[in-house]
Formats: C-alpha cells, structure tokens, sequence
C-alpha cells in the first residue's frame, strides 16, 4: 500500500516539478524574446504544457476520484482553448499589420 | 529624482505594513482569534442550522443575507450607472467604425464547439453552490462571458435572441428580486425578514430558499453583464 | 522581530506582493502596467484574507464535516 | 441525430461535473443537455457539424498522443532556446497551403500548429495557413507535410 503512495507521491512531484519548470520557461521567454509573435509564442505554449503537466499531476495525485475526471476535462478544456486563444491574439496583430521581427542580416527570407 | 521618491513611498509604505504583520498572532495556528471565535460556532452548526452543506454559502446567504442582499443590489445598480453614464456621454460621439476584421475560423469553431459545455458548467456552478464551491456570483460570471462569447462568434442578433426584449428587464433585476421573494417568505414562515426556518422537518425548504437565490443571483448576474456589453458595444 | 516574521511568513509574502504592485502602479506611466500593478496588489489583499483563514492541517470548510477545517469567514469577506 | 448526439456528450460531461447519481441531479442533467442540444442544432451549428463518426473518433484518440509526444519534443527544444544565451532564433512567416475537405481539419490543423511549441498559426485564409516559426527547424514538420497528413487521417477517411 505505502509503496503505491510513493509512487504516486514520485510521480505527482515529477509532474509538478516539470509543468513548474516550462512555466518558468515560458515566463523567462515573455522577457528575452524580441517580438510581439514570439513573445506570444512563449506566453501560450508553456503555459499549455506546464498547465496540461500540473494538471495530470493532480489527477494522478487524487487517484480514481471523480475529481480527476474533472482534472482530465479541465486538461482538454486547456489543450483546445489556449492555443485558440494565442491564435486570436497572432491574428489580430498580424491583421492589423504588425511586422515580425527579422534577425538582422537575415537574407530575404521568410514568407 | 523620481526614482528616489519611488523608493521612499515604497518604503513609507511597506514598513508599517510589515511591522503590522509582526504584530499578528502567529499564521495557521488553531488557537487564533479568528478560528475561535464566530467560525467556530458556523462550523459547527452551520451545515444543520442554515441549509447548505457548504458553510461559506450559508454564511452569505444565510447568516450574512443582508450584506448579500445589498451587494446583489449594487450589481443592479452598476447597470443602472453604465446607462445613466452612456446616455450622457457616448450615445453621441460616433466614430466611424474601424474597418471590421471578420473573425478567424478557428475561434468561431472552438468557441461554437465550446459553448454547449460552458453553458452546461455556469448552471452546475450555479445549482451546487450549496454544496461545493460555486454558486450565483460565480457561475453568473461564466453565463455572462458565454453571452459575450456567443454575441462575438455568432453577431448581435444570434445573441439577442437569448436574452429576448421582453423579460429582459426582469431578467436583470432577478437577483434583487428573488432575495427580496425569498426574503417575504421568510418573513411570513418566521416573523423575520430573510428568516430560515429553523426546525428540521423543514430542512428541505432551507435548501430549496438558497439554491432559489443562487439561481437568480446567478441569472440576474449574467443578465446584467450580457446588457451591459450589449450597450458598450452598441455604442 | 524576525521570528514573528517567520512565523507570519505567508503574510510578509502577500505585503511583499501588495508592494509590488504599488510600485507598478507609481512608477510606470503606461495606464496598462498601472492596471496590472493594481490587479496585483488586489490578488495581494486576497492572498492574505485567505492565508487568514488557513489552519494547520484543516481542510476546505465545505467539505466533511471533520474537526480540523479551515475558517470559513474570509472568503464572504473576499466577496465583499 | 447530430442533436442526441450532441446530447449525448453533453450528459456525459454533467454526469463527470456532479458525479451523482441522485434522481433529482439527473433529472436536472437530462434536461439540461436536451435543451443545449437543441440549441447548439438549431443555431450554433447551422453548417456543417463537428460530428464524428466512431472510427474518427478512435483515430483521433490515437492521434492526441501523438501529438502530445509532439508538443513535448517541441517544448524541450523551445526551452533549449529560450534558456540558451545568444538565443539562436531566426523568426520567419510561412505560408503553407493545404486544401482541406471540411472546416474541421483547417481547425485541427491550426490548433495543432499552435499547440505545437515552435510555431503559431498567424491567420488562416481560405486553403492558406500563415504559421510563425521560431526557428527554421520549427517548421520542418509543416512544411512536409506530416502533420496535415495525419489530420487528413483522422477527418477526412
């Protein structure tokens, strides 16, 4: 019985750790990244994993309860809104005609 | 210069602050006045005394009805203030309208695909408020956003034709006027205002009172937020 | 002093946080970040009602009835 | 049919949000999802439905792990990125053109693209995906067509 514990403990912990870990990415990202668009790309993409890992961590954490039935629907809610959300946001910058940002020297390239 | 002055103001403020958090009775302990005291005596009679299982929904709308009774009030009336401050000021001034960018693809099919299920989780807030954590504020707030949602997504009249002309006023004012309905009922059951009954025979009317007030502070909540978008945006 | 600090450490966090937010909210012109500042010291002002009400080793007040539950009291209190 | 369907699902998702089976809760369920469905037939979905037939549905079971595995690769490479001090980033705009049967397989493919650490989707206009890469080798997967292949698999057979 305490073995399962300890796994679970291990993997909850694990789960935890590594969703703490991209959040930290992503927020060290929103800082050093150059443009709107990448910017965007740090803010939305590390959430949804370290999210989606949080999460998973606590649906493993509360075993077969039917609260991480819940976990498990609010992880799907997340994986389909947040990179909608994060689409919005592109879009709207890139309708309004907001120019990405290019690495200087960059030859032509891109679109 | 400013920065300085920044550093001063911070400093004239967190340091009271700071010495005011010395000063609490230690965190967490059983022992602090604000464990023994009035919450004490609402864990222990609050799931049989108020009605709800929840003792932070019987203390809202229970012991505290009317605090609550008021603040469902004041949201009334801060629709009443976004008409009043329109009708003076904004129904004039018309910009031309910036040049429409029709909606991505994507949202309109995610937020469609969305919508059933976040109607479906707003009126689970709303019913379980007296049991687990939720309640009208909360899923009121969800409707709302799902009105707004559904009036981008979908256009205006799409939208208008879930909140339809006619019980619309109504609708905004349900929150007032089920805690006032329920209210009355108490006052003819008990000889109070808002008052519960008491005995356990009728333990069942105790819920059904609150879980009545969760639905139309849920409704008039979402009512009021979905208007006042509609006038911001019909503006 | 400082043990009483330790002790209340929950609390020094959510001053630490309220002064965060206030010097977003002298310091940068920008209204947005003056929002932000302002949206910070307000999750500050909840963090310490909440950290109020913790017990140790109390549970949510909602939930079974048990002996050790957290206080109910600052989450109305939050309401308001 | 689409409207039981839709109903279906909907009941499904009350039954895991109370986790009761008490008459009362139930009733509440039913009819809840009954009137959702309707309205989501009726006026949300006037088009074309998201419906899915069985076998879609398995392949897309198959496919979310898939593209978890995806994201995970991606995630590892965009934090090697982000953490790595001269920051070898080289942001361009791609267009990518997909013709695609069905609405749905633009909004898998787009949300896939987003979800998939590396790239974004800027804009979706008609057979054209605009993707933002943060990096060439970001946007190899798109670009030959992987992905879309797999979307393709799961929508449209």
């Amino acid at each position: 019985m305490s073995g399962i514990d300890a796994v679970i403990g291990a993997v909850t912990a694990v789960l935890a750790g590594v969703g703490a870990f991209f959040f930290l990415v992503g927020t060290l990202g929103i800082l050093r990244l150059p443009d709107f668009y990448c910017r965007t790309h740090a803010a939305t993409k590390c959430d949804t994993i370290g999210a989606g890992s949080i999460l998973l961590a606590l649906a493993i954490f509360n075993r077969l309860h039917p609260e991480s039935l819940k976990i498990i629907a609010l992880a799907a809610l997340v994986l389909l809104s947040s990179p909608t959300a994060g689409h919005a946001l592109a879009r709207a910058a890139f309708r309004t005609g907001l120019v990405p940002w290019q690495r200087t020297g960059a030859k032509g390239g891109g679109s | 210069m400013k920065k300085a002055l920044v550093i001063v103001l911070l400093i004239v403020a967190a340091v009271p602050l700071v010495a005011a958090v010395a000063g609490l009775p230690p965190h967490g302990s059983p022992s602090n006045p604000t464990y023994t005291h009035v919450s004490a005596y609402y864990l222990e009679h609050g799931a049989e005394e108020a009605g709800a299982e929840n003792i932070v929904t019987d203390m809202i709308l229970n012991y505290r009805g009317f605090d609550t009774n008021g603040e469902v009030t004041v949201i009334f009336t801060s629709l009443a203030a976004v008409f009043g401050v329109l009708l003076l000021t904004g129904a004039v001034a018309r910009k031309p309208a910036a040049p429409e960018i029709p909606v991505s693809m994507v949202v309109r099919f995610i937020a469609r695909l969305l919508a059933p299920f976040i109607a479906i989780f707003a009126v689970y807030v709303i019913l379980n408020g007296h049991i687990s954590p939720g309640g009208g504020f909360q899923g009121g707030t969800v409707l709302g956003a799902l009105y707004i949602t559904v009036s981008i997504v979908l256009g205006r009249d799409e939208a208008r034709r879930l909140l339809p002309r006619g019980p619309k006023p109504w609708l905004q004012a349900a929150g007032p006027l089920t805690f006032v309905g329920v209210g009355l009922l108490g006052l003819v059951l008990t000889g109070y205002y808002l008052g519960f009954p008491t005995t356990p025979a009728l333990a069942w009317l105790r819920t059904a009172m609150i879980v009545v007030i969760e639905i139309g502070i849920g409704v008039g909540g979402a009512a009021v937020l979905a208007s006042v978008y509609e006038t911001m945006e019909a503006d | 002093m400082l043990l009483a600090l330790w002790t209340n450490v929950d609390y020094v966090a959510s001053v630490v946080l309220f002064c965060i937010g206030l010097y977003c909210v002298i310091a940068k012109n920008n209204l947005i970040k003056k929002f932000i500042g302002l949206n910070i010291m307000e999750t500050s002002v909840f963090a310490f009602i909440v950290a109020m009400g913790v017990v140790e080793g109390g549970t949510h007040p909602s939930w079974e009835p048990a002996p050790g539950r957290r206080t109910p009291t600052p989450y109305p209190r939050a309401l308001s | 049919m689409k409207a039981a369907q839709a109903g279906g699902v909907l009941f499904v998702f009350w039954l895991v949000l109370t986790g009761s089976f008490k008459p009362y809760d139930l009733g509440v369920g039913l009819l809840l999802s009954v009137l959702l469905a309707l309205w989501a037939v009726r006026s949300l979905w006037t088009d074309d439905a998201p419906v899915l037939t069985w076998k879609q549905a398995l392949r897309f079971a198959a496919y979310v792990p898939w593209l978890v595995k995806e994201i995970i690769k991606a995630a590892l490479g965009v934090a090697e990125v982000v953490l790595s001090p001269r920051m070898p980033i080289d942001p361009r705009v791609i267009g990518h053109r997909v013709v695609f049967k069905r609405p749905v397989c633009n909004v898998a493919l787009a949300n896939s693209i987003t979800l998939t650490p590396g790239t974004l989707t800027v804009d979706v206009d008609g057979d054209i995906t605009y993707v933002h890469c943060l990096n060439e080798g970001f946007g190899d997967g798109i670009v030959n067509g992987d992905m879309e292949r797999r979307v393709i698999w799961v929508f449209e057979e």
